[in-house]
Formats: C-alpha cells, structure tokens, sequence
C-alpha cells in the first residue's frame, strides 16, 4: 500500500512534469525555490544527508502546493531518481538510506495546485554523508543508561561502606532452605531447572545464580540436587557452579558431576524425560528458576502431584499464571532477578536493588509528566499556545528523549 | 492382578481388537498411506540427470486412477510411510497412557523422544550453523565443493575467533587445563549481559514508558469529549504506576505504599487471569489435532476434509 | 589469573558491546556476537552429545535398572545422528546434481524426514497437547475463590473463556444497545486492551530493570557464581 | 457428591477433557456442522490488510512455529497462504524457527501445490528458509536482506531466482504476515520491524493464544491486526471462505472452524471445573475444615 502511494506520487510528479510540454506551453509554474543545499546529517551512521533551501514568501505559498526532490550519484540530469514529496511550508528535508561510498546531487521541484512545475533547483557540488562516531538519537538512551547503572554502582558502593539497607520482604524467597530441609529429612533429592533457554538469556545466568545458592544449603544438608538441563552449555555452567558451591559449603567431596547433565535441546523432548524422572523419582522439592515457556504447567502439575513443594521465578510474563496457580511460592518477573541478590546474603547485592528502585521512579516520573503535560495540554485545547507547546513537549518527551 | 493392572489390560485388549477388526474386515482398512511419483528432472548440468520423487497423496486419488487403470504406476502405496502412521499413532498412544500413570509404554516413548530430537538438533546445528556460518564464512571455496555449491561469499577470517572459543570449550574433556574452558563461557556471558542490558533498557523500558504517555482526557475533533476512551487512559495509566509500585524493593508494603501495591497486585492478578483464560485456547487446539490425527489420519473413522473413498 | 581473566573477558564483552551500541560504525556488533553465540552453542552440542552417550553408555553397560530404555535411546540417538549428518537417501539439489550432498538434509521422502515425520513431531505434539489436561487439573485445584487476588484472577479467566467461544456471544445477544460494552465479546477486548495491557506494561518495565541490573552485577563481577570456584 | 468431588481423582477430570474434544470431533466431521463466527475488529483488519495489496506486490510470510504449535497456526498459515493466492501478490516464505521450512512446504504442499498449481516456484512464490539468530535476523534483512539470504532453503543462489532481483530489504515488501508462536516471533518482529521502520514495514500477525495477550500493547500502532489463536483463525478463514470460498469450499479451508467445535465444549468444561472447585471450597469453608 505504502509502495502505490508512492508511485502516484512518483506518476503525479512524472506528469506534472510533463503536462506543461504537453500544453506546449512555456512554463508558467512557479518560482524556482532558491539557496539549495546540502549538509552531512549530524550525528548518524553516514547514510542520511539534510538538505534546505529558502522559505518562501507569504503571498507565493499560495501559489506552491509542493516540492519533489530528487537524487543522483552524477551531475548528469537524466541520472536523478525521485525521493520523495513535501508539502510547501517546508523548506528542509533528510535524504536517508544513501552509502558513504558515493556523493549525491540533490534536486527540488516546486509544483502548484494546477501541476504546472518550477525550474529545478540543483545543488553545485557532490557531497558524500560522513558517518560520526556517536549515533545523536541515542543520546537520551546514553543519559539514562549512565543514570541507572550509576545509581545502581553508587548503591553497591554504599552497601560495601557498610550502610544498613532496608529491603522488603520477598515471600518465597523463606522458602528455599524450608524446602531443602524438608528434602533432606525425606531423603529425597532436590530438583532444580535453570529454564529451557541457553546462555545467551539473563534469566538463565539469573537462574543458574539462584542454583548456586540451593547447591550451597543442600550441600550443607547433605541432599542430592539434580540438575537436568535442555543446552549443553547451560549444563557446563552448571557444573561449574554446583562444584563451587559444593566447595565453599567445605563438602567438594560430596560433589557428583553426573547430576548435572544434558537431556535434549527439544523442549518437549526435555519435559517428557523431566516429567518422568519427577514420577519415578518423587523430588521432595522442586526449583523452576529461569526461562519457561508451556512447559511450565506440565512441571509445576507434575510436581503437585507427586507433592514437592514447588518454588518458581521467571521473567516469562505468559507462564507467570500457571506458575502462581500450580507451585506454592512464585517469584514474579523483576523478583526473580532480586532473588539472586537476597539469595546471596551479600550486602552489595542488596544495593543493587536499591539501583533498581531509582529506574522505577525514572519511569513513575517520566509517565506522570508526560501524562500531565499532554493531559493539560489536552484540556487546554491544541489551538491555543500555551496547549499545543504543552502538546509539543509531550511529543519531544516520547519522540526524542524516550526513544 | 491388581485392579489397576486389569483395568490397563482390559482397556488395552479392546484396543486391540478393534484395531485388527478395523483392518482385517473394513473394506479399505486403516492408517494406509499413498504416494505419488513425480519425475525431478536436474537443470543444472548438461547431462539429463533425473530422478523420481514421491509426494503424498489420498486415498481417493489412488483408487480413483487404479480404477481408471488398473496397471497404473504413478500412484502407489507406500509401505514406510503406512508404517510411520503406526508408529505416530502408537507413539501419540505412549505420550497420553502417562496420564493414566507411568508405564514401560510411556518409557519407551519418552526414551526415543530424548534420543531423536538431541541428535535432530546436532544435525540442524551442524547443516543451519556449522557449515554455512562457521566452515562457509572460514572456507567458502571447500564448502562449495561439497556442500552448498549455490554458496556467493568470501572468507572472513574473523571466523577463527568463534572457531578458537569452540575449541577451548570443548577442551573441559581434555584431562588437564579444563579450566580454559571458562574463557569462552565468559565471553559468551559477557556479551549477553551487554546486549540485553542496553537492549531491554532501550526496547522495554523506555519504549513501555512512552507507550504509556497518553492523555487523561481524551477529545476528538469529531465528536468532543470521548468518555469511554478516557476512562481507559486513566486505568491504563493507574494500572501501570500502581503495579510498579508493587515491585519496590526498598520500600515495606505499608500504609499508602502498602495500598497502591495492593492495587498493583490486583491489575497483575487480572492480567494474570486473561492469560490463563487465552493460553487454554490454545491448549485444547493442540489436543484436538492430535485426536484429529488418530481418527483421521489413522482409525478412518472420520474424514473431514473428504480425501478418501 | 583462573578467575581472574574471565571476570576480566566477562566485562570487556560485555561492556564493549555496550558501548559498540551508541556509536554508527559499531552498531552490528551484537548481531556477529549473537552469531558467533549459535556457532558456540552449535560446537557445545560436543560437550552434550558427548555426556548423553555417556550416561546412557554407562547404564547399559553397567546393566542399572531401565538399561534397556537407555539402549533404546542410544539406538534413537545414533541413527538420527547418523541419516542426517550423512544426508542418508538425500537426492541432490536438481540445479546441481553433480554435488551429492547438496540436497536438502530433510528432503521429504528421506530416512531423516521420515524420523522426524512420524517421531519426533508426533511425540513432540502429543507432550505439548498434554497441556490440555494439566490446565484442567489445575484449574480445578487452584482457581478458588480464597481472598479478592484469587477472585480476579479467576473472574477475569471466566469471562475471557466465555468470551472466546460461541457460547458467551450467545449469552449476551440479548443486551441492548446501550449495554454493548458489557457484551462478553466486547467486555473481552476491553480486559485485553486495558487491565491487561497495564498489567503486562508494569511486568515488562520491571523485567527490563531486573534484567539490566542483573547484566550490570555481571558485568562487574558482583555476581560471579557461574564461573565457578576458580580451582582447576 | 461433595464426598466424590472432594478427593476426585484427577484422573476423571483427564477423562472428561478427552471426552469433551473427541466427541465433538467426532460429531462435527459426521454431521460436517459447526458453530457460526463473528469476525472481531482484529480479525477484519488483518483480512483488509492483505486485501488491499495488489496483483504481484511482494509479501514476506515468516513462518515463525513448529509441528508442536501447528493446531493452532496451522489454519491459519493455511488460509494466509490461500489469500494470498487468491490475491495473485508474490509470495516470500521465511522462518526464524528451525522447523518452520517444513511448515512451510506443508502449507505450500495443501495449498499452493494442491489448488494453484498454475503458480512458479521462484516467480510467484520462494521459500527462502530458515536462518539463525532470532531477532539477530530480522534486524539485519530489514535494512539487506542478501547479508544472510545467499540462498533459497533448497540452496539455489538468490541470483538465480528472478523474483528476487527488487527485493533489497524487508523495506521492499508491502506487507509481513507472521505466523508465531512464541520467541522469535510477532514481538520480534513489532520491535525491530515496525518499530524503527513506521512508514516503511507494515505487519499483521497471527500467534497462539499464550502470545495473544502480550501482544495487545503493540495494537493498533505498530501491529495493525492480530489472530489470536484457534478463534483468530476460524475468523479469518470465515473472511477469507465468504469472499473467496464459493458455495462449496474444500473442507480443509473449515479447519478452524471445525476445531471451534471442541474448543467450546472443552472451555464449558473448564468453567464448570472452576464452579465445581469453589463449590467445594465453600462448602469447606461453612463446615469449618481448615484450608
């Protein structure tokens, strides 16, 4: 669709162009717009080029409809193509989408109501788009980047000088050693899933974190924890980290690197070996913690089942329903990732929840101010001034700074 | 013999019968499968090479042209793939008796399941990844001749790179030095931290932010002040502040917070609720294919979309 | 220097990429990092296929319980292996039938295709439909109306259920114009589009800062439990 | 029956479920009835998405599920494929999933093969297959395409397919269909499709229903229609049989429909699963048993 309005276009212009030859008329079309030219776009890959030219008078707008402009890799004029149309009160425009390896000519048409067409107006010399080393939109994204890791790294930082911090309670997280416990004293083993994603995804590294910690209590308890996993690489992490925690708990003899082991990439390959094991094996707890997608249910009914008590985090939103209604603690998205932190018992982990605190009333104040500014602006009406620059800054808000 | 074990032997039992019924005394009998051949001739070389290809087809079709001649050779019964429908409908079986209990039917299962899709995903890696990414960007020229002969690149000798990381990987099944192996899986978890974090910071978090800013009071040219479009604006907005809420970490739940939070958790229970009630769409769909199959494609029992005799 | 030259790789990855991130000439560098990932992740198949043939091997060889269910394994494993890597009754490509091996390696008609036809999609199908029945039980067990949360979360389950299907249109036919916004259909789309969507905009906000604190805690070495003990 | 619910034994509940969906299988391809649809606002602009585009304007189809999905996105891909033929564009097959070239030819197989066979492979329709690297992929053919696809899925190089020579970027299709059920997929390819490119990609979507609601938030800017699972794509296939079907449409254009069937019973099940359940709650709570 967007393709024909850009061939009408492209034919109205061919046309417009046209029709006065056809008439065999001079041109009678409008002035030639005038000081065409051109210039690096600032702060970009090196592919868009800005070009501008005077605006016109008051009493000629009327007289312009549009501009179409052109582009051409030579001076030649039967080598330029159509780029696109503007309206008339315009008098700039950013030519995207060229290559660095070449330099373009620009060329504009003024056109009026009636189609007839001015004299093209050509840039004198080439120019080539430079690439820059910073990308200019991304700036505001630069800002606060620095603003939430600083927060975060100031709060670490904080922590480590020893400032007591209050943190929430977070329901679940209790959970852990009751449940390793309980394991122990059945003599069960404990399972643990780090999700169904590789390496390549912070929920699973968050996962095989949260690991560390229940490999530690269950070393200290002396219980078995098994670990399938669906990635290979998944597997040697957790091998790692296992045999760490067994080590720092001073039971590295204890440690059985064929508990940790590779089922299958194929998710469902992976949960009818998991649901199976559950059965035959009866875990007296269960650990889902990382990336899940419909597997999710089938681990969490099969372990009520066999009565494990079942604790979950993820950051899948669809899979958070069928873990908060099939396992007894869920960690829901963003505490999941906090678990790691509380889990650790390290004070400066705890500061990087503070950090964490600080981009959500980035976000509360960002959302609350641009809210007002355009509901304002709203009841303000857009044809008054002082409504369409609240309106305008809305926009700036969501347009510049926000993406 | 336990109750249990005679119900499972029973039910199987009638299963059986029916089954051997079905195909020794129906008409047409069941879970056949038809081919037909089709010649591939190769354009690419200046012998004539060419070779035959067989594509299923329906029952219907084939009865249709035995009728219409009897000593035809184009379409044909295909006996590996008669089997593969037995061994799907056996299989699909094996999977659902698991909701009875465990069973050696469902090991069984379970056992070929693990073992063909690893080995399915080491043959995609290897054709997907291995060969056009890793050998074809380190050596296109020997790719070319042996495997993907329509290749167009040159070698990009950054390749080694990865090529080098693999090798210290799999170093862990040398006897000495395994620790090497950490090196690649730094890297590997480094560049994730780095690409999510500005990722999800700049397509997530500032993207949810500016969808959000919208105005309290919504009026149209048209009409004037739409009612309805703003009450949603204000439950969107109040929705999302109140739920952030929710997750603050360094903050108790209590008095004003404590309230707001609740807010938030009933927004997240009701989102939670929508999922669920959408997710069991989708769920039944996935079973009632699976029926599909086995009355369909393999008992003959009913034929939907009208393919057989 | 074990533990210390990873952490050290760890952050001049990660924030490397960070920073390739603002500036133009660098800005395709997590794409080559997310190739160079799958061709890591492809070469780790090793290290997997390697410890399933292990542990299967071992159980058969040591004739532990349910040996016989791992032999099936290492029969399912080893033959897929074998007909795909070996592109096993593959024709070649017709525009180059000179080359043997550039047919397709799941061409229809092939030993490869023919296991993953009636195996593995009919196994992998069928575990996932399972999920039919589990969401049944479940919904009997759990969706009780034991405080407000629970409430919601079931209330808004039941209308979107009803909402979806035929019957709940039919039940709410008769509502008179004025009432149409309480029509299941359109009570569905509004729950959709505005609890929902607020609800999912605040999980996918805290999301966002959990994972960006957790790559950040990476990144810095704060949280390192991944590499490991450090010992050889 | 407070006594019998109590302790029930989920393995009825198992039984019933199998009741619920194979009986109205069974019943609806006997009687070959089924329940009407009313196609929703979504549904209708994803149909006049494809509608409006022209004879030979190229469509991208990425077939982003595998088998274990295919209930679902079966359907719909079916009929996507059967519009667009009927609609004679050009049609760009791709996948971000391993599997989805085999989704592909099955649908290429029933539809294009079965129904259209007068349509070219390499000039009305290529199946440019499978490559990885998730959103990896998309970020990259939305701005070059021929930086990964040097070939078609069966290795022909993309010089020697002809209906490829304007195809530079993803930019240069009029329209993206994707078909999804879940990472990579219709999210993937709102963020880094639509988003960055507003005027140039447009894209409609079909997901499963655990995508569905994740999704809302994108509609109607950056995802203009949506199919949300089986409902979605009677829906569509009810718009795309009213205009294109004829009296009699081929059965296996009714798939969805058909599966609508099940689907009712099966979710009047679930609800009264639900009553059963607080049913049992309260009667609980009155006799005073703790909970």
């Amino acid at each position: 669709m967007r393709s024909h309005t850009l061939h009408t276009v492209l034919l109205v212009s061919v046309f417009s162009f046209i029709d006065p030859y056809l008439q065999g008329q001079e041109s009678s079309g409008p002035a030639s717009p005038t000081n065409l030219s051109a210039s690096d776009h600032p702060w970009d890959h090196g592919e868009k080029i800005d070009i501008q030219w005077d605006d016109i008078e008051k009493n000629e707008q009327d007289k312009v409809q549009s501009y179409s402009i052109y582009s051409s890799r030579s001076a030649n004029p039967d080598s330029f193509i159509f780029v696109g149309t503007i309206d008339a009160d315009i008098s700039k425009y950013t030519i995207e989408k060229l290559d660095r390896k070449y330099s373009y000519y620009f060329k504009i048409i003024a056109i009026d109501k009636s189609g007839n067409v001015s004299e093209p107006a050509v840039t004198l010399s080439a120019i080539s788009p430079t690439r820059q080393w910073f990308d200019g939109r991304r700036f505001p994204l630069f800002i606060i980047t620095l603003i939430f890791c600083g927060s975060v790294v100031y709060w670490i930082y904080q922590a480590r000088t020893g400032i007591p911090l209050k943190i929430r309670k977070i329901a679940g997280l209790e959970a852990v050693d009751e449940a390793v416990g309980r394991a122990t004293e059945m003599g069960r083993p404990i399972l643990f899933i780090p999700g169904i994603q590789d390496m390549n995804e912070i929920q699973t590294i968050a996962g095989i974190t949260v690991l560390s910690r229940v490999a530690k209590v269950a070393a200290e308890y002396d219980a078995k924890v098994e670990v399938p996993t669906s990635r290979s690489l998944v597997m040697t992490a957790a091998r790692e980290t296992v045999q760490a925690s067994f080590l720092t708990a001073g039971r590295p003899e204890s440690y059985n690197q064929d508990l940790v082991y590779y089922v299958t990439d194929e998710q469902f390959g992976y949960v009818a070996y998991v649901q199976g094991m559950m059965v035959r094996e009866k875990p007296a707890a269960c650990f889902y913690m990382g990336a899940f997608f419909a597997e999710s249910l089938i681990l969490a009914e099969t372990g009520n089942t066999i009565g494990a008590i079942q604790v979950a985090g993820t950051a899948m939103p669809a899979q958070l329903p069928f873990f908060v209604a099939a396992c007894d603690y869920t960690l829901i998205g963003e505490e999941f990732f906090a678990a790691s932190a509380y889990l650790s018992g390290e004070p400066d982990q705890l500061g990087s929840l503070k950090g964490q605190d600080i981009g959500k009333i980035i976000v509360a104040a960002g959302i609350i101010i641009g809210v007002t500014l355009l509901t304002i602006g709203t009841i303000a009406g857009p044809e008054s001034g002082f409504g369409s620059s609240l309106i305008d800054a809305a926009e700036y808000l969501k347009s510049v700074i926000l993406t | 013999m336990n109750r249990e074990t005679l119900i499972s032997v029973s039910l199987l039992a009638v299963g059986a019968i029916f089954i051997i019924g079905r195909v020794l005394f129906s008409e047409y009998g069941m879970g056949k499968a038809y081919v037909q051949a089709v010649e591939v001739r190769s354009s690419g070389s200046e012998e004539d090479l060419s070779w035959t290809k067989y594509e299923s087809t329906t029952q219907r079709k084939y009865h249709e042209a035995v009728k219409k001649d009897p000593d035809q050779n184009d379409y044909q019964f295909s006996l590996s793939r008669t089997l593969g429908i037995w061994v799907a409908a056996l299989f699909t079986l094996f999977i659902l008796s698991f909701l009875y209990k465990d069973n050696p039917l469902y090991k069984i299962a379970e056992s070929v399941v693990v073992g063909v899709s690893a080995a399915y995903w080491m043959v995609v890696g290897f054709w997907t990844t291995i060969v056009p990414n890793l050998l074809g960007k380190l050596s296109p020229g020997w790719i070319k001749s042996w495997a993907m002969p329509g290749l167009d690149t040159e070698a990009e000798l950054l390749y080694l790179v990865p090529l080098v990381m693999g090798v210290m990987l799999l170093w862990r099944l040398a006897p000495q030095g395994t620790w090497i192996s950490r090196w690649p899986l730094a890297f590997i978890i480094g560049t994730t931290a780095g690409i999510r974090l500005i990722g999800f910071l700049h397509a997530d978090f500032l993207g949810q932010i500016r969808n959000t800013i919208m105005s309290l009071i919504v009026i149209t040219p048209e009409t004037g002040f739409d009612l309805w479009e703003s009450v949603k604006n204000i439950i969107i907005v109040i929705g999302v502040l109140s739920s952030i809420v929710y997750f603050f970490f360094s903050i108790e739940h209590k008095g004003y917070v404590g309230k707001t939070a609740k807010l938030g958790i009933w927004f997240l229970m009701i989102t939670f609720g929508a999922a669920f009630g959408y997710t069991v769409m989708g769920r039944i769909a996935l079973l009632a294919i699976r029926i599909e199959f086995l009355l369909n494609d393999w008992l003959w029992l009913i034929d939907p979309s009208n393919i057989r005799i | 220097m074990k533990r210390n030259v990873p952490l050290f790789i760890t952050a001049l990855g990660g924030f490397t990429l960070i920073i390739a991130y603002f500036i133009p000439a660098t800005q395709g560098w997590g794409e080559v990092a997310a190739i160079w990932f799958d061709i890591l992740a492809s070469i780790a198949f090793i290290l997997g296929g390697g410890n399933l043939l292990k542990i299967h091997l071992k159980k058969v060889s040591d004739k532990s319980a349910g040996w016989a269910y791992s032999a099936i394994t290492l029969a399912a494993f080893l033959t897929t292996l074998f007909v795909g890597l070996g592109k096993v009754g593959v024709n070649p490509n017709p525009q180059y039938p000179e080359y043997s091996l550039s047919g397709h390696y799941r061409e229809i008609g092939s030993p490869f295709w023919w296991l993953y036809e009636y195996a593995f999609k009919p196994l992998t199908a069928t575990m996932f439909a399972m999920l039919a029945f589990y969401i049944s039980s479940a919904a009997f067990r759990a969706f009780r109306a034991k405080n407000l949360e629970a409430i919601l979360l079931l209330g808004t389950a039941f209308i979107i259920l009803l909402g979806r299907t035929f019957a709940g249109v039919y039940l709410t036919a008769w509502f008179p114009d004025w009432m149409s916004g309480l029509k299941i259909e359109n009570l569905t789309v509004f729950i959709m589009s505005v609890f929902n969507t607020a609800g999912n905009r605040a999980i996918m906000i805290g999301i966002a800062l959990g994972v960006a604190s957790t790559s950040l805690k990476v990144l810095l070495g704060v949280d390192r439990s991944y590499l490991g003990s450090g010992e050889d | 029956m407070y006594e019998f619910l109590k302790d029930l034994d989920k393995r009825w509940i198992f039984l019933l479920m199998f009741l619920c969906v194979t009986i109205p299988i069974y019943v609806i391809a006997k009687t070959g009835k089924s329940f009407p649809e009313v196609p929703t606002v979504l549904s209708e602009a994803v149909f006049q998405a494809v509608e409006d585009l022209g004879q030979g304007d190229p469509v991208l189809l990425s077939f982003d599920f595998d088998p274990a999905s295919e209930g679902e996105l079966g359907p719909m891909a079916t009929a996507f494929v059967r519009h667009c033929a009927e609609k004679k564009v050009k049609m760009y097959f791709m996948a971000l999933w391993p599997v989805g070239p085999q989704m592909i030819d099955d649908a290429i197989a029933k539809v294009i093969h079965s129904d259209f066979p007068s349509l070219v492979y390499g000039e009305d329709y290529v199946n440019l297959g499978f490559k990885p690297g998730n959103e990896g992929v998309i970020k990259v053919i939305v701005t070059d395409m021929r930086e990964l696809y040097t070939t078609d899925d069966i290795g022909t190089s993309i010089n020697d397919i002809p209906m490829m020579k304007n195809i530079h970027s993803v930019q240069d299709f009029d329209l993206v269909i994707n078909v999804s059920a879940g990472y990579a997929g219709t999210k993937e390819w709102v963020q880094y499709g639509s988003t960055p490119y507003p005027d140039k990609i447009k894209i409609v979507a079909g997901c499963t229903g655990v995508q569905a609601p994740l999704l809302y938030p994108y509609i109607p800017n950056q995802l203009p229609g949506l199919l949300g699972a089986i409902k979605g794509a009677a829906e569509y296939e009810k718009l795309v049989i009213d205009k294109y079907g004829g009296n009699d449409p081929d059965p296996k254009y009714l798939e969805a429909k058909r599966r609508m069937g099940p689907q009712l019973v099966a979710h009047l099940l679930i609800i009264l699963l639900i009553i059963l359940a607080n049913y049992i709650y309260f009667v609980e709570k009155k006799s005073g048993v703790s909970v």
